[in-house]
């Protein structure tokens, strides 16, 4: 935690002290990730100099009560998550749950998207259209366009909120469960028999939101 | 398994659902359904030919079925462990956004679905429809008739009986209106000489002064040349 | 001046690293400015330490994008004031939400387009000009035509900038009533309220404005 600013100036190809703190004053105020672009337009600076200026800000918050996630193909300033007791203490808040239901339907869409409802209805075996609803009032999923099938069922996705939410910086970010608990590739059914296509299985490529 | 008992429960089942969730019985009932039709498959004796005619044998899709769901929920507590905004983490509050143009956020399209049925329930004021049919009273024509009775500049005839005279309530609103717009127009006065007396109009520029095409005007977005009527032929609801 | 740590004697280590970045969490998560009771108590820290720990802030922050302040009897974090141009050209320019009004109007020019005027008046039962005004302004709305009623209403619809904005590849992937309805009849913990009947519910293929 020692002050950051001062280790800095006059480094050969080091970054403006100035320009971190413009940076800063840029992810405080907005408050929801910021992708390069953004910042740099608002200050008027390359994006490259921008990305090195967000990489010293991360490593200066690292051990502070607000640290620098990448996040939604952003940056976000959030509070370190050690505090988070104090946090909900002050604010009179309670930790957000999801329940068991809608952590089942939100792993079906992140892992598979884009996943119709019959789809999910089929991996869980109950109906799950309440659910699905209150994790679209939530803004973690959203429509995206049609199946061909019969009915056309509306197909669905992650939002950029549930990356923030998750703390993703993409999609691809979310790890693939053969990894974790040994399984294959993904929710998909197991082997060879009717397997879907590979674009639905494993995290699909690029977020919605994403960077650059 | 005894079939016995899961058909029990199967029956009480269906009796219960009368005052549950349907979805959530018929969920079960699906379950219930499947484990009696394995159970008698298992029971009863059955042809080779039937045997092979069976694409799958039904407990691998259940057994399939039971598995992708282990999966789901092996997903789901992966998800768990996820720091999360709201529960481990917390972001700036969210700030009065300036005013100006500005890019639209992405919108979510089951909001405004809600929004749109919550409007519809609203049910909003009593539907009127105003229909315009050949028989409607003419806009112009009821002023030329209020202008021939007054006669010329100076003339003066009593409101009340120039509306009497009238055939049909929507004849009366429309010359009513025509009134009230000749006033507007500056050709006719209204008078009355003390409370609860009767009204006079009084025509107050000559008749070479009256330009009946402004008349026209009346009917918002009319086309030219196009016959004035107004939209007040019969009510029906 | 710069080391006002050095002037509490019996600290002369200065104030625990971790009671500091508890005291930035708590400030950043608030927004609003907070008393040093608040945070002390927040924090289960004595307040006399909460208050060197923000004094020690204070001073750390001074040069950086976002400054600590006295502000209204309590301690607010705030964007230092020379990035005031940067932080407004940055809100200036980031993503607006439609008004509640905007998007009561554009929900009804959504599903039942092509519509007059006086149709969304009478469902809204308020005059909506100004509301459309803005929404064509916007792009999300344009004039279609004309209806063969009295005074012959100008039609409405909605543009392909209103597809882009809320994710639709076409008008048919809009959800319709039944669908959303369905999703509520579902068995998941929703503490939604019952949505009404969908017997007012009109698909948009069958959005010719249904004059009964």
């Amino acid at each position: 935690m020692s002050e950051g600013i001062l280790e800095f100036p006059q480094r050969p190809g080091g970054v403006d002290p100035e320009l971190v703190a413009g940076v800063e004053a840029l992810l405080f105020a907005a408050g929801s990730p910021l992708a390069v672009p953004v910042i740099a337009q608002a200050l008027g600076e390359p994006a490259d100099e921008v990305r090195l200026a967000l990489q010293v800000l991360e490593q200066r918050r690292r051990d502070s009560g607000v640290v620098l996630d990448r996040v939604a193909g952003g940056w976000q300033l959030r509070t370190a998550p050690r505090f988070a007791a104090a946090v909900h203490h002050l604010l009179g808040t309670r930790p957000q749950k999801l329940s068991r239901s809608a952590s089942e339907v939100l792993a079906i869409v992140a892992w598979r998207q884009p996943v119709t409802r019959p789809e999910i209805e089929r991996l869980r075996g109950v109906d799950s259209g309440g659910v699905l609803k209150h994790l679209v009032d939530r803004g973690l999923v959203r429509t995206a366009g049609r199946t061909e099938d019969p009915g056309r069922p509306l197909l669905y996705r992650t939002t950029a909120l549930f990356l923030e939410v998750f703390g993703l910086p993409d999609l691809a970010a979310l790890p693939t469960l053969a990894e974790r608990e040994g399984m294959v590739r993904g929710l998909g059914p197991t082997d060879e028999e009717e397997v879907p296509p590979a674009s639905e299985v494993s995290p699909p490529e690029g977020a919605e939101r994403s960077e650059e | 398994m005894e079939v016995g008992r899961i058909a029990d429960a199967y029956l009480e089942w269906i009796e219960r659902t009368r005052a549950l969730d349907l979805s959530l019985a018929a969920d079960w009932l699906l379950m219930a359904a499947t484990l009696v039709h394995l159970k008698s498959l298992e029971l009863l004796p059955r042809p080779p030919a039937i045997l092979e005619e069976e694409e799958q044998d039904p407990r691998d899709a259940l057994i399939q079925q039971l598995q992708e769901y282990e999966r789901v929920k092996a997903a789901a507590d992966v998800l768990e462990t996820f720091p999360r905004v709201g529960r481990e983490i917390h972001v700036r509050p969210p700030r009065e956004a300036p005013t100006g143009p500005a890019p639209l956020a992405p919108g979510d399209v089951f909001a405004l679905l809600d929004l749109f049925h919550e409007i519809l329930a609203r049910g909003g004021p009593p539907e009127v429809t105003f229909q315009a049919d050949d028989s409607g009273p003419d806009f112009g024509l009821c002023c030329r008739r209020v202008l021939a009775l007054l006669g010329g500049k100076g003339g003066r005839v009593d409101l009340g009986t120039i509306l009497v005279s009238l055939r049909t309530p929507a004849e009366r609103v429309v010359t009513f209106v025509g009134v009230l717009e000749m006033v507007r127009l500056g050709w006719l006065d209204i008078e009355q000489e003390r409370h609860l007396a009767p009204v006079s109009v009084l025509q107050v520029v000559e008749d070479e002064a009256l330009d009946l095409h402004l008349l026209t005007g009346w009917v918002e977005e009319g086309e030219p040349g196009e016959q004035m009527t107004l939209p007040l032929g019969g009510r029906s609801a």
